[in-house]
Formats: C-alpha cells, structure tokens, sequence
C-alpha cells in the first residue's frame, strides 16, 4: 500500500494486504461505524440505498473509492445487514443483493490469480465503477440544490393587470375533466395513507361553506335563523349536520348567555378576538 | 439597521410579488422587532415608490385595502392580449385544484397542497377567483388565518347544477373508467395530462 | 408609431403582469401590424429595462423560455413571508433522481435505478412530470419499451437558467493514474490495483 497515510485505519492493525485475508479477517467494526440496533431503523433511512451505505462506510474510513479493501467493507456491510435481520427491519431486496454482490467479490479476491488472465476484470472494478457514478449524482444533487430556485429564493412579479375586461377570453371546461382530475388526486391518495378521503355528501360541504360565507357578512347569527324551512326535511338536516362538522372542525362557535336563550353561532375567529 | 434606500427595495420585492393589496401594518409584519422599522418608514418608502414609475410600465395605487402595483391604464390595450388568444384548457393543476375546493370545501390552501402534495401557484387560485366559481368563506383559526375556500353559486350555473349534490359521488368517480367507458384512463406513469382523454 | 420610450413602458407593463416569460418573438405579437414594432426595437428596450432596475427589489431576468421580472434574490427573507408555509425542500431521492434525469438525458426508470441502486418509486417521475420538469421524449427499443425522460425549459425557468449549460458542472471522476502518477499500474500485477480496470 503506497498511501497509508491516508488510510490510518487499514494499515495501522493488518500488516498483511487486505485482499488476502485468508479467513481471519478485521471481524470487529471501528468504534465509531457502531450504530446501537435501535437506532438502526433511523440510520438507515438516511440512506439512499445500499451504494449510499456503501459510500458512507468507505468515506466513513477516510478510504480512497479505488481502493476499496473488499474484505474490511463487507465485513461491516453484513455486519448491517445482519443486524436489518435480527430486529426484523423489513430488509429491502436491494440491500441483500449489494450484500451478495460484495460476498462474491470477496470469495473471488481470495482464489488464487492466474498471471495469463490479466485482461479479466479485477473484480471490484465493476463496483467502484458504480459507486463513483453515484457519488458523482449524489454531488451534484446537493449543488441542484443549492441553486437559486423559484418560490424559495425569488418570486415572479404578480402585479395587477389593467387590462379591458369584455376582451378577455377564458378556457371551457367539462364537468367530466372534473371528476377526471378528483380521481386521479384520489388515486394518489390511495397511495398515501395519511390522507383519507370519506364519502360524504356534498351538500353538506356546499352548506359548510355558505353558513361560513353568511357569518363573514353578519358575524353573529341566531341558529334557527340557519334553516330554511322550505328546504323540508332533507334540506334541515343537511343544515344541522353542516354545523355539526363545522363545529368538528373548530370552524364555528356556538354561544349561549344561559339556559333557554337564544342559541347562537359565531365563527371562530370572532369569539377570539 | 437596515437603512432607507434598502429598505425602499425590500418593500418594492413585497409590493410586487403580493397577491393582494398591503396596508402599512400588514407591510411591517414583514419586519423583525431587531429590524427596528417604524410606520413612518414604511411610509416615507412607499412615498418614494410612489414616485419612481414615472417611466415604466406601472404604478403604485392606494386604495382602501391598500398598497397594490399595477400596471398602468394606459397600455391596457396591450396588457389585454395576455388574454387575446383563448386558452386551450386548464392545466392539470387547476383542475385538481378546482376538483378538491369541489369536493372538499371549505378548504385552505395548504390543505389543497397536502392532499396533492405540491404547491398550488396562487394564479390557480386568483384565476378561480376571478371566475367567481370559488371564493373566501372564512378564515382557519390556525397561525397566519389562512383563507378557506369554498365553491359558488356561478360554478354550479357554469355546470348547469342546481346543486352539488348532482356532482357524482366519490363511489362512481372511482369507477369512472366504466362510466365513461369511451374515453381511456389508464392511469400509468406515462399517460399524458388527463385533459388530453376528456377532449378526444 | 410608438416612440421607443413609451415601447419599454409598454414592455414593462406587459412583462410585469405575464403569467408565464415571453420571447422576444412573442411579444411582438402584442402588437399590431400597424404598430410598426421590429425584433430589434423590442430587443433594445428589453435591454434598456434590464439596466433600469439598479435600485429596485426585482430585476429582469433572461430563461430558457424567455423574459420576466423577479424579485432579487437578495430579498428573499422578506419577500418570503408572504406565505405562511417554509419553501417546500425536496428529499435526495427526488434530488437525485432529478440529477440524473438531467445529466443522462434521455434516461429510463430502470437506468436510473441501475445508477442509484434502489428502485424508484413512481411517485417521484410522477411528482416531477406534474411539475413539467420533466417529460417523455421517448421510448427505448427494448423490450417493454420503456419511456426515456428528458428535462423541459420550465425547469430551466424555475433556477432562471438559460440553458442546461448552466446547471453545476459534474465532479470529475478521479483519474487514478493521475492522482498516483509514480505507480506504474500497467506492468503491476498487484490484486489491489484496479484504476487500470475501472478506466478501461
């Protein structure tokens, strides 16, 4: 090794090259590469993949990409992979796969080399090659970051347009684009757990909106002054549920001066202030 | 500190990226208590702004609900051909954001964004406003009161509803393949915007 | 005939109020025939008005797809509290598979997950189609013809780049037999070395 200076770690406890371990390799990861298994699940979703892993172990070491010592590596990266199996972390293929990867070219370094095959591949080549291609892209998405971008470091002008109003033309629309477009946003939601949308019945939410709209305009309102008896029942009852929701969603207050008065409805911004 | 000529700046980037007229008090929310800007310089700023237009394309105006930028009257003639040409649809976008004032209403902006997870540009929501088929019904009583929208009686007239209600229920949304079994929705990564399907 | 001093007032107010940036090409259509307006003349003005915002909060800036006024980024703590919600940031996965797509260009999902060894979910080539950020320029001819992506100017236009030259230049892979020149690798049979493997 020409550049152990570099690579404190390696060379000061294993005089013998790291390629030919030969069965009795560094078994015991560097004090700072412990991650406690709790804290397992969080490390690793730090990580963009097994090459990130794989990247930050060897950055980690202070070693050069070239020179990755196989045996060392995946050591510490079964080391992980192991300890993903014993807490039971729903190990991504992906990660199984770079460790089969990394098994094989260590079982490979260890057979014995044939002078007359020098033009076969060492077989770490392919892997270096891989991880210099992602650290290459993982670089440059921190400068894309560090770009100036719009709505976070400047923003369009957005001033009022004169303009004569009877010219202006505006697009058509369909009502199926509509439910077209609700479905797709419902598609994703599908995919996205956190976001439940229910079935409810839409005049509900229409009626939400307009008592809204009504308390901006008078403020306080008397709660039976909300229901127009000639909606009948059906319109009474989507009224009645509206408030409920409202109420839900801490959208509206409801005030009393005290038993048997008149009940009324406020929205919440005014009982706060 | 931040002295006066910079300060004269800082407003001009507020006033014309805002979306709606700003008052003086509103402007000095804009200000940390360490910044140490008084009304009056707000003022005396806005005064100089007021003034600085004399060869460009907009002013200053103050109205009632405050301080707005816009473009003069008299090159409304050209500013109009913004317009001129019929747009052919709506983006993706406004439609999914249209679809969730929709069926969600009272809704506030951020809610929209949480539910399509990416922002919503505030010319969607201005250029439904400015249809009237949405509009403010309230405020949210979480930090920085944000609008709730909610739908209009235009929209409905728009659609030739008489109410919502006779908007298909989710149920039948989520089997729109079979409703309008014509039309293709294969919903894969590479399908182009939606609107493509409606039309054809 | 239009002096060209009231051309860059009617420029300004034009560009100000657009939605989207406009080319020199399309602004000439904002005006008429008999307007008389040549390329070159709004050409200058679009010039004259980038010199004139010196002491403004906004400048002009020139993208991909063309001209609109913006505020300077030195302001951006104030302009910023216009929202209440922080700039949205964007995970490294959506980073990095946005590098990708733009530095290999035309790039499929499967090459993209080849480079950064996981599988990329749909949700990201999905939240960067909605964005138009990127686009299908194409299909690969292989089996299942997978659709190639490519960037669009409106990413462009969201860094205010003019091109795709501007984006940050990729670090240079390290050249081993430069960095260690006084190793001679070629007639080394050490298992080590495999610098002359990698390059090869």
């Amino acid at each position: 090794m020409t550049d152990s200076a570099d690579q404190p770690l390696i060379s000061k406890n294993e005089k013998t090259p790291f390629a030919i371990v030969d069965g009795n390799p560094l078994l015991v990861p560097p004090e700072d590469l412990y991650i406690p298994p709790q804290a397992l699940e969080v490390f690793l979703d730090t990580f963009e993949g097994p090459l990130d892993l794989l990247l930050y172990l060897i950055k980690k070491q202070n070693l050069d990409i070239l020179n990755i010592p196989i045996a060392e590596i995946t050591e510490q990266y079964m080391g992980y992979v192991e300890m993903m199996r014993t807490i039971k972390l729903d190990l991504a293929a992906e990660y199984l796969v770079m460790a089969a990867l990394l098994a094989e070219i260590k079982s490979r370094m260890l057979l014995p080399r044939h002078e007359n095959i020098d033009d076969e591949d060492d077989p770490r080549a392919e892997l270096v090659k891989r991880l210099q291609a992602y650290e290459q892209f993982k670089q440059v998405s921190y400068d894309i970051d560090e770009l100036g971008r719009e709505g976070r470091d400047f923003w369009s002008s957005d001033i009022e347009p004169i303009y004569q109003q009877e010219e202006k033309a505006l697009p058509d629309i369909e009502l199926e684009e509509i439910l077209l477009a609700f479905k797709n946003i419902l598609n994703r939601a599908d995919m996205n757990v956190s976001h439940e949308i229910q079935r409810e019945a839409l005049s509900v939410r229409e009626r939400m909106s307009h008592i809204l709209a009504s308390l901006q305009a008078s403020h306080i309102m008397e709660f039976t002054q909300l229901f127009d008896t000639s909606e009948g029942k059906a319109g009474v009852v989507v009224t009645f549920v509206a408030v409920l929701e409202l109420l839900k969603e801490h959208l509206v207050d409801i005030v009393q001066s005290e038993a048997f008065a008149p009940i009324y409805l406020q929205s919440a911004s005014q009982s706060t202030e | 500190m931040i002295v006066q000529e910079k300060l004269q700046a800082i407003i001009d980037a507020i006033l014309l990226t805002a979306e709606v007229p700003l008052t003086i008090e509103k402007i000095s929310t804009y200000f940390d208590a360490d910044e140490y800007i008084a009304r009056q310089d707000i003022k005396e700023a806005l005064s100089v702004l007021q003034e600085s237009n004399d060869r460009r394309g907009f002013e200053l105006i103050e109205s009632a609900s405050g301080y707005r930028y816009q473009s003069k009257e008299a090159y409304k003639q050209w500013v109009t051909k913004h317009w001129q040409e019929k747009p052919q649809r709506y983006s993706r976008v406004f439609l999914e954001t249209l679809a969730l004032i929709i069926y969600r209403q009272p809704i506030t902006r951020s809610e929209i964004e949480e539910v399509r997870g990416v922002a919503v540009s505030s010319n969607i929501i201005k250029a439904l406003r400015e249809r009237e088929w949405i509009r403010v019904v309230g405020h949210k009583e979480v930090p920085g009161r944000p609008a709730m929208f909610g739908t209009t009686r235009e929209l409905l007239d728009y659609f030739k509803l008489k109410s919502l209600d006779e908007m298909p229920p989710l149920a039948e949304i989520q089997n729109i393949d079979q409703l309008y079994p014509e039309l293709d929705f294969s919903s894969s990564d590479d399908t182009d915007d939606i609107a493509d399907h409606v039309k054809h």
